[in-house]
């Protein structure tokens, strides 16, 4: 599967391409789409992305998950175009032999999706309005630079 | 003559996908080209503070003098997951 | 499905058991068999369990799991039998408005039941011999006071 | 007489999944009971230390007293996930 997609998120393709005999914990982090945000119901959403980077954040994140903690896969898929309630946007998938190093892994690689890839949501909601959702400014190294030497 | 590409709420505010800005600043480094940017289009000035800047598929960093023949990609906060 | 079973786990069915359409995050944790144990090759195992206590036993812990945390949804499921290397002996399944308590719900959730649930793994080794794994004394309402006045 | 059923390492170390257990103490605490075992059954009372004890679907704590018409069930350290 393409880290990028606008199909519909497989896990079961995921869980098989990972499958690693000598890993006794799986951990799987989705994010769904909620019928609410800040308030407002929400009928649906729509994912974009900067293609060209967005492909090579999660390539990077998956390598550097692998990198900091003792997990031997991680596999990262982000959906984009328009998605419905209770569809997954993102599916994280870790294997380690022990359990604490899969969830620490999975929520590493979650936390930092999160201020890395450029992908925008754009909720609509059920009053008929829409808005992007604020986000968080990307995470450059610059930024990364100023947080470590706090 | 700079292509500049808009992504999230920035294509909202500016009403289109992407730009052009000519009289470039010289030597025309990200911040100088973000400068000139809010001049011309006023309605993307609030959102230029905490945009980030990529060529390709590569950040540049706001003190980086950029090749001006490539577009310039502008990053909003970003809101995946 | 039942919560002790000698079936196959279907995690596709217990994400279609725990759909909530409020919850933005879904994290699974599957305890997979692994390959080798204590350096020796693993071919096979078995999982016995004193079953009256134990179905009550993952149904408590469902309960506390969805009282301790802001989660909605927490399901789990435990495998008994004999199971091949790569199959999932236990599928936890948690589902929260937000990811940081669906993550720590879900760990809660298997750190819990490592010390509670009355199941003994029987290792088959590629040697030829087997051995029940030296487990954890179960925890007791007493072991528990005992914990909690240190 | 009190059935006494045994689970995991407990059964390998007795050869079998339950004993008959007569000659009971009184009162028929858990921990008399325990100790009974241990000295009837040798093979066992390594593991007798680590052990919790339940009846139908609940723990029983090692100073009450049991209904010995149902069955005493030991459980060793469990390695269950």
């Amino acid at each position: 599967m393409s880290r990028m997609t606008e199909q519909p998120l497989d896990m079961g393709q995921l869980l098989r391409e990972t499958e690693n005999d000598a890993c006794g914990a799986l951990v799987v982090f989705g994010g769904i789409v909620r019928n609410h945000h800040a308030g407002k119901g929400v009928s649906g959403m729509s994912y974009s992305a900067y293609g060209p980077m967005a492909e090579k954040v999660l390539a990077e994140l998956e390598q550097e998950t692998l990198q900091k903690f003792p997990v031997s896969e991680c596999r990262i898929v982000h959906r984009t175009g328009d998605l419905a309630i209770g569809e997954a946007s993102v599916l994280v998938v870790v294997r380690a032999p022990h359990r604490g190093d899969a969830f620490d892994g999975a929520r590493y690689a979650i936390d930092t999706l999160k201020v890395r890839l450029p992908v925008w949501k754009h909720d609509f909601y059920e009053d008929g309005s829409d808005a992007y959702q604020d986000g968080v400014p990307l995470e450059t190294a610059a930024s990364r630079d100023a947080e470590n030497s706090q | 003559m700079l292509t500049v590409e808009l992504f999230g709420v920035l294509q909202q505010a500016a009403g289109d996908r992407q730009l052009q800005l000519d009289a470039l600043p010289e030597p025309p480094t990200v911040a100088a080209v973000l400068d000139q940017l809010a001049r011309r289009h006023p309605a993307l000035a609030p959102h230029l503070r905490r945009v980030a800047c990529a060529q390709g598929d590569s950040l540049v960093r706001q003190d980086q003098t950029i090749d001006t023949s490539r577009p310039l990609v502008l990053l909003p906060p970003v809101s995946g997951g």
